[in-house]
């Protein structure tokens, strides 16, 4: 009997850490899915994604009074921004696709540089509130530890974004054209679909993707000048992570990196600020071995 | 775009840069002398980012780490062991291959992005353990006040900023002869071969693993004798210096300089770089808005790609169906195609 | 039904093909030989709309097609089967049956509509591969899927860059046979091809390319009677099937300009 | 030929200002631009009778960015005075060029510890003075142990320091398992949580912190919805100043927290000063304009008191012997030590003011400074 | 004597297929053996495992009686093993001549003894030399990816020959080669010396018939015959595996 209270007493600290690990890893998924299709799918290295989520988090900021009607509201327009801005990268990419990952990396590096200066001078270069419906405002009890509701709701966003996905890659005729287009363009062209076509479907689904989880995610991580670099760098993580198109690979992922910066933290906190990168680099580092020693040569 | 055009034109450019950056200190104030200063600490790092990119394939966002960690051997052996300049640069050169030859087992066998992922998390993971190491480092606030060099035993302190210009040009001049050379012999080759098929070159019996630590060694001393000139340059260095965006930019200089080519390397890092710096004298408040711009722009400017569609752009009644023998109508492409 | 009138092309500005006259009539098979690097991909490359010309037409059906986009020349009824088969690595070989098929795209009239049973069947080998990724399959297996993606999207020109490399003889020998077949039902082939008895076994005409001009093109009956020709274009002792003998004619004085077949509708 | 020009009237006098205009701290910098260019165009644009041109200049996000745009203004504006600067890390960075080109800096924010202050000025504080202030308030007022937590770089180790010394000195215990501050990751942490279940299990009946700028904003957010969301929360006054407080909202309601300044004390000097404001910018001035403000002033009675053809040397002595300095912020006068204000420490709580929220003043702490 | 090359149950598995199950294989001394088979048969595979591309599950590779089962690729090119791809692998940015170059250089001096400029005056040599051989020599200073199909395959041709191999893997030499190409590939087939093996898969079963001593037949990962041309010419077991493969 007192063991067994002694043995919650040690894990008790530790319970919301991990809960709050899980609901981060989600909001970290949440907020690369966007990257997830568009450089771990399509293969075209966005570094504008988090300026695109940006995009979705000042609108939530600017829109969200605490309603349930402003939230979809915030949710239409941010989307629509966000995948208007995704199209105006691809009209901007058409030249440079056609190159290497690294010319991409130039130009939507530009891009992110420049639209977070535009986007600081129209909103400010304060931290912007966010004002969630009053519903998801409060918190809730787990396991007698009290726990904010609103880091919930990206257990149900999650789940559909990745199944939305999963399914729309794998199953679906247009994601396999974003697949095969990755290989070789050309020939997907000789399919009779135009590649151009599937580049700019492919960073308006981005665009759209980043845009709902910048609103969703606005309560969270930002929307201020520091929320594109976070997104970003967090995303790329993750993607790169998981494996790099694997959507569960990126969802593990995104779990790891959750708990490493919740439960990590909680368990050493001295090793804290060490704790994501170096796992990172040492996951990687393994996975590549792993991958050099499979490499088939043909 | 031919090559026999292409070719003087390169040298001439190279010949007006060549004699700009020597005379620069004489025409401009102190103030961008030592910027300029920097600037060649930074571009040299971006030559060692441009080794492990373009030459050897290994696209990195890393190289602050050997560069910091030559920094910083500088700035402990220049307060308290020797004022002369060589000296720190072979010890920061010895730190950034010491450091980069510890890194090596997590880069050789990952490729592409994965090997920008691992670069960027040791690059970060230096500056974090920099920041944190207090007695040696002073912490973020970095270790200001850092003793003059002389440049060789029985030379004067270099006092001015014209004379640590002076300094830093010949160690840049110096270092990035030396590597052309070398990349012109064979070690040159069966670097670009690794990078268009390794799997090709391991069947014929290169070691390609040892072929990549060695660049990632030698970009690691490099960028390490990069840090010993940024303390000179600048007297001062903190954790801020070796920060990610930094890595980011060198990279980005890199791809505006042609990946594979160490000179353009040379130029696009130091554009980059002293966009950054005098933009941000310049344009308070406004400079990443200007620099993003500029990335986007330099995109459309860079030569065309080597595309089956050919010359897309320009119409096709301008170009004389020239009668030619088959099997030399492309030899001008591949004079340019290499160093693209 | 294709067509090419002094057609020129090359990459970066240097010319490959030069000055290439051409005309495939529907029902015909096409075949074009060469040494290597003479430029017949080129000129597949170049209808496919992979490789823009510098000067000249190239009509399909009568609708000038040079300098547009790939994806639109493929719209109209244009199958390309590559050199080096360039499957989509990742994706497996039932995704690439679902990619290509295109069914809304009516099947030349009197051929019957290719569907992945149809492909299956042809091809069985493929059936028991179809959760590979590209990249799993061996080179011939490859072949077999590049040949499956092309068919599927009901060509009515069939481009077919040496279909037969990698594939073992039996199947070779079914390919071949398969685009004669084609060709009855009314498709227009263009194939190249390395293995010249392939070549004259199903061709309807036989053109060869030197240095990237059409320097020979004849009916294969003329070839076939006349081997020792073909055989001095392409610098070779014997044409598979033995020559017989025959007058060696200098093709240079008498073939600058090719004689066009009427066409048949 | 710096000061007078041929006619004898005062010659234009070249000042440089360097602040984050861009980055991290950005909203800093602004109000430090903006805190100093309202003394000047209340002031005719003159400095001590000669006209000014400012010259400004952008630190960005530290000293990689400080260093180069200083260096411009040192040696190519050739200033005769510097002002400014965000950060601590910057101000160190850019000493040893003040030493070389002999300029004062009259700064207003970041503030490092420093061996030799001859030529440094501060019109704001030393980083552990927030803290030290406040140590005997937390005492008194605390039942129980508190929890001491703060960001991981220069600045948040003075500012927690200040605190934990004082605290001790004056026989608090802090409820830290071993006794030490726990430092988050900066500026990386942007989760809070898990922190926040260390503190829950440590037993403590408050906590102390120090963040600012976006951090300021997580904290204080997840902080309102954590489980120790009933723990009365004492601050150095950064973490709901200015814009953050806008961001923070409701969360940030009765956070305690201590600063020299509130636009809300009441002399003559601040109601001229926050009206002035008011005229120019939405809502009330910060810590960061008044102590830029404070600069101009500073500058403004140092350049008139050095002559006729003010020297950057003449101007640092000047200073040195200004005395008493009336301030929105009450009257304070440089430390002969440290050169930061001597000057007194305000209680403030975030409480409801009209629609929005605010820092009020709610009592005096110590006078503080060495 | 011991064969040059022996491998003993040689196993690979993707996932429940499996591409080779306990294949034997004995290649002697200049002996010229071909591998035969229908698509899939694991031809290529058994090339992998041979050139240390792929890792076997089971069975042991031995090169002149040593076991190099666990040595990769590199290791056994420096021992002697060449080898050409099925889809030619060429270094698409170096031109053909530094094609042939690198390829040769690992190869032009011993191991060991290093002796500045030879080994690079050596592997241009070589490069000259079998550049005129396959007639790539006007070619030579193209970069490699903008070679023809065909010609890619002749520079491979050339590659493989500048290691020196004592063992040669070749995989369908001749597949996209034109009818002229062929014949020279047969001459250099035909004059290399005797001491060096080859191990030639090929669907041009005249080919085969023409240039080999012995014939081993694979089928679904396993050996289904071996013997001399004329024994697998005639057999009705291999006729009819090659039927199945199409139907
Ligand atoms: N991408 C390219 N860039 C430049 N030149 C090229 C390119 N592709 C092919 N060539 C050149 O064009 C010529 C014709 O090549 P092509 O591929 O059409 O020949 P081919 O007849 O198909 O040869 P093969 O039988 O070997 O396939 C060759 O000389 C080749 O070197
Ligand atoms: N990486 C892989 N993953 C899964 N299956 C594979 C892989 N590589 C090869 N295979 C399978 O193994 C079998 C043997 O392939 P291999 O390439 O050795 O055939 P092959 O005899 O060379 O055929 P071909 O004559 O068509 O080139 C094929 O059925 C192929 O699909
Ligand atoms: C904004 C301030 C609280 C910054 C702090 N003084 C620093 O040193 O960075
Ligand atoms: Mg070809
Ligand atoms: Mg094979």
């Amino acid at each position: 009997m007192s063991a067994v209270a002694a043995g919650t007493a040690r894990v008790d600290p530790y319970l919301i850490p991990a809960l709050d690990g899980v609901a981060y890893g989600l909001l970290v998924f949440v907020a690369a899915a966007g990257l997830v299709f568009c450089f771990g799918v399509a293969g075209i290295l966005n570094l504008a994604h988090g300026t695109l989520y940006a995009i979705g988090g000042y609108t939530a900021a600017a829109l969200l009074d605490g309603g349930w009607p402003s939230l979809a509201l915030a949710l239409g327009v941010g989307v629509a921004a966000a995948t208007a801005a995704g199209v105006a990268l691809a009209a901007l990419l058409t030249r440079a696709a056609a190159r290497n990952h690294l010319t991409q990396a130039l130009l939507t590096f530009g891009v992110a540089l420049a639209g977070g200066s535009l986007l600081v001078t129209a909103f400010g270069p304060d931290d912007r509130p966010v004002h969630v419906p009053a519903a998801l405002d409060g918190t809730v009890e787990v396991a007698g530890h009290r726990y904010a509701a609103y880091r919930l709701v990206f257990i149900v966003v999650a789940a559909l974004l990745a199944g939305l996905l999963y399914l729309t890659v794998r199953r679906t005729r247009a994601g396999m054209l974003v697949r095969a287009a990755v290989d070789d363009a050309e020939m997907v062209a000789c399919l009779g679909v135009s590649p151009t076509r599937i580049r700019i479907g492919v960073l308006a689904a981005a665009g759209a993707l980043a845009g709902a989880a910048g609103v969703f995610g606005a309560p969270i991580i930002g929307p201020g000048p520091d929320t594109a670099d976070t997104v970003l760098l967090l995303s790329l993580v993750v993607v790169v992570l998981g494996g790099l198109g694997s959507l569960t690979g990126t969802l593990f992922a995104a779990l790891l990196v959750g708990e490493i910066q919740t439960l990590g933290v909680a368990l050493a906190p001295s090793a804290a600020p060490f704790l994501l990168f170096a796992a990172m680099a040492a996951v990687l580092a393994v996975r590549a071995r792993g991958l050099a020693a499979a490499r088939r040569a043909t | 775009m031919r090559a026999d055009l292409l070719r003087p034109l390169r040298r001439a450019v190279a010949t007006v840069v060549l004699a700009g950056l020597v005379l620069a200190p004489w025409t401009v104030d102190d103030y961008t002398t030592a910027i300029l200063a920097r600037t060649l600490a930074l571009a040299l790092v971006g030559v060692s980012v441009a080794l492990l990119t373009g030459v050897a394939g290994m696209p990195t966002l890393g190289q602050t780490a050997p560069y910091a960690a030559g920094a910083y051997a500088c700035a402990v052996v220049g307060g308290s062991v020797s004022d002369v300049g060589v000296v720190q640069l072979a010890v920061a050169a010895t730190a950034g291959a010491l450091l980069a030859a510890l890194t090596v087992p997590l880069v050789v066998s990952a490729r592409g992005v994965v090997v920008l992922m691992i670069t960027l998390a040791v690059g970060e993971l230096v500056v974090t353990v920099v920041g944190r190491w207090r007695s040696v480092t002073g912490g973020t606030d970095g270790l200001a006040g850092i003793t003059p060099v002389r440049p060789f035993w029985g030379l004067p302190l270099l006092a001015t900023d014209r004379a640590r210009y002076l300094y830093a040009l010949v160690v840049v001049a110096v270092v990035v002869g030396a590597l052309l050379l070398v990349l012109r012999t064979r070690v040159g080759l069966v670097l670009r071969a690794g990078r268009d098929d390794e799997a090709r070159l391991r069947a014929s019996g290169h070691r390609v693993a040892a072929h990549l630590a060695g660049a990632h060694i030698a970009a690691g001393a490099i960028a390490g004798g990069a840090g010993s000139l940024l303390v000179v340059a600048q007297q001062y260095v903190s954790p801020a210096d070796f920060a990610f965006d930094t890595s980011a930019l060198l990279l980005l200089g890199v791809v505006i300089g042609g990946t594979a080519s160490v000179g353009g390397a040379l130029v696009g890092a130091a554009l980059v770089i002293a966009a950054r710096d005098w933009l941000f004298g310049v344009l308070p408040g406004h400079a990443p808005l200007v620099l993003g711009a500029a990335f986007v722009a330099t995109v459309y400017l860079l030569p065309a790609p080597g595309h089956r569609h050919g010359p897309r752009w320009r119409p096709p009644s301008r170009l004389p169906a020239r009668p030619t023998d088959p099997a030399r109508a492309h030899d001008h492409v591949a004079s340019t195609e290499v160093r693209a | 039904m294709l067509r090419l009138e002094r057609v020129s092309a090359g990459y970066h500005g240097g010319t490959v093909l030069h000055d290439v006259t051409l005309q495939v009539t529907p029902g015909c098979v096409q075949a074009v030989v060469g040494r290597n690097g003479a430029g017949k991909s080129t000129l597949v490359h170049t209808i496919a709309g992979l490789v823009r010309p510098y000067t000249g037409r190239i009509e399909i059906g009568g609708v000038p097609v040079a300098g547009r986009q790939p994806h639109r020349i493929a719209r109209s009824g244009v199958g390309l089967v590559p050199q080096g088969r360039r499957v989509f690595s990742r994706l497996t070989v039932a995704e690439h049956l679902v990619l290509a098929a295109a069914p809304w795209r009516a099947a030349t009239p009197g051929a019957e509509c290719w569907t992945v049973a149809r492909i299956l069947d042809l091809l069985p080998r493929l059936a028991a591969r179809l959760r590979h990724r590209g990249d799993q399959l061996s080179g011939g297996e490859q072949q077999m899927l590049a040949i499956a993606r092309a068919l599927l999207g009901q060509p009515r020109v069939l481009l077919l860059d040496e279909p037969s490399e990698g594939l073992a003889p039996d199947l070779a020998d079914r390919v071949r046979d398969l685009v004669g077949g084609l060709a009855a039902t009314g498709l227009t082939v263009l194939l190249v091809e390395q293995q010249l008895h392939h070549a004259i076994e199903v061709a309807d005409r036989v053109a060869v390319l030197e240095y990237g001009r059409l320097v020979y093109d004849r009916p294969t009956a003329e070839a076939r009677a006349d081997p020792a020709t073909l055989a001095a274009m392409l610098s070779i002792a014997t044409v598979a099937t033995p020559p017989a003998p025959g007058p060696a004619a200098d093709f240079r004085a008498d073939t600058p300009q090719v004689p066009r077949p009427p066409s048949k509708g | 030929n710096r000061g007078e020009s041929a006619g004898g009237a005062p010659g234009t006098l070249k000042i440089g200002l360097l602040a984050s205009l861009s980055g991290t701290y950005q909203a800093v910098g602004k109000d430090l631009r903006d805190g100093f260019e309202l003394y000047l165009s209340t002031h005719d644009g003159k400095l001590g009778g000669h006209p000014i041109d400012l010259v400004v200049a952008d630190e960005g996000n530290g000293a990689p960015t400080a260093v180069p745009a200083a260096t411009k203004l040192l040696k190519q504006d050739r200033v005769v005075a510097l002002t400014g600067i965000v950060g601590g890390g910057s101000v160190a960075a850019v000493y040893p060029l003040l030493n070389e080109t002999k300029v004062p800096l009259v700064g207003s924010n970041g503030r490092p510890e420093l061996k030799e202050v001859s030529r440094i000025w501060h019109t704001s504080y030393l980083s552990d003075e927030p803290g030290a202030a406040i140590a005997q308030h937390v005492r008194d007022n605390v039942k129980g142990s508190v929890y001491a937590i703060g960001p991981d770089y220069q600045g948040g180790w003075d500012e927690l320091r200040g605190f934990t010394q004082a605290f001790a000195e004056v026989g608090g215990t802090l409820a830290n398992p071993d006794g030490k501050t726990t430092f988050t990751p900066f500026p990386t942490t942007t989760n809070f949580t898990p922190y926040f279940a260390r503190i829950k299990a440590s037993g403590a009946s408050a906590v102390f912190t120090f963040y600012a700028g976006s951090a300021a904003v997580d904290f204080v957010k997840q902080y309102a919805q954590s489980e120790i969301r009933d723990l009365p929360l004492y601050a150095a006054g950064f973490l709901t100043e200015g814009g953050v407080l806008d961001a923070q909202g409701e969360a940030a309601r009765d956070i305690y927290s201590v600063l020299n300044y509130s636009p809300d004390l009441d002399n003559a000097e601040n109601r001229a000063f926050v009206a002035a404001w008011k005229t120019k910018h939405d809502g009330s001035p910060t810590t960061y304009a008044m102590a830029s403000y404070d600069a101009a002033a500073v500058l403004d009675r140092a350049i008139g008191a050095a002559g006729d053809d003010p020297t950057p040397e003449s101007i640092n002595e000047a200073i040195g012997k200004l005395g008493q300095i009336t301030s929105p912020r009450g009257t304070w006068q440089f430390s002969t030590t440290t050169h930061s204000p001597v000057q007194k420490w305000y209680l403030r709580q975030v409480r409801q003011d009209g629609r929005a929220l605010s820092n009020t003043v709610v009592g005096d702490l110590a006078t503080v400074g060495r | 004597m011991t064969p040059l090359l022996a491998a003993h149950g040689l196993t690979v598995r993707y996932g429940s297929l499996a591409a080779l199950d306990g294949v034997d294989l004995r290649v002697d001394h200049g002996q010229r053996h071909a591998l035969i088979g229908p698509n899939g048969a694991g031809k290529t595979t058994l090339l992998d495992v041979i050139a240390g591309a792929t890792r076997p599950v089971g069975g042991r590779v031995l090169l002149a009686g040593r076991d190099v089962t666990r040595r990769g690729p590199a290791a056994r090119s420096r021992r002697g093993v060449g080898r050409i791809h099925q889809r030619p692998a060429v270094w698409a940015t170096l031109t053909v001549a530094e094609n042939v170059r690198v390829a040769a250089l690992p190869h032009a001096v011993r191991p060991g003894r290093w002796r500045p400029g030879v080994a690079r005056r050596a592997a241009r040599a070589t490069a000259d030399t079998l550049l005129d051989r396959v007639g790539l020599h006007d070619l030579a200073a193209r970069p490699a990816g903008q070679l023809a199909h065909g010609q890619r395959r002749q520079l491979e041709i050339a590659m493989a020959l500048a290691g020196r191999p004592r063992l040669l893997l070749l995989d369908e030499p001749a597949a996209g080669l034109s009818a002229t190409e062929v014949g020279v590939l047969v001459g250099f087939l035909r004059e290399l010396p005797r001491a060096v093996a080859v191990l030639l898969v090929e669907h041009r079963l005249d080919l085969v018939y023409e240039l080999c001593d012995t014939v081993t037949v694979l089928r679904d990962g396993r050996t289904l015959a071996a013997g001399s041309p004329a024994e697998i010419r005639g057999s009705e077991l291999v006729r009819r595996a090659y039927a199945e493969g199409v139907v």
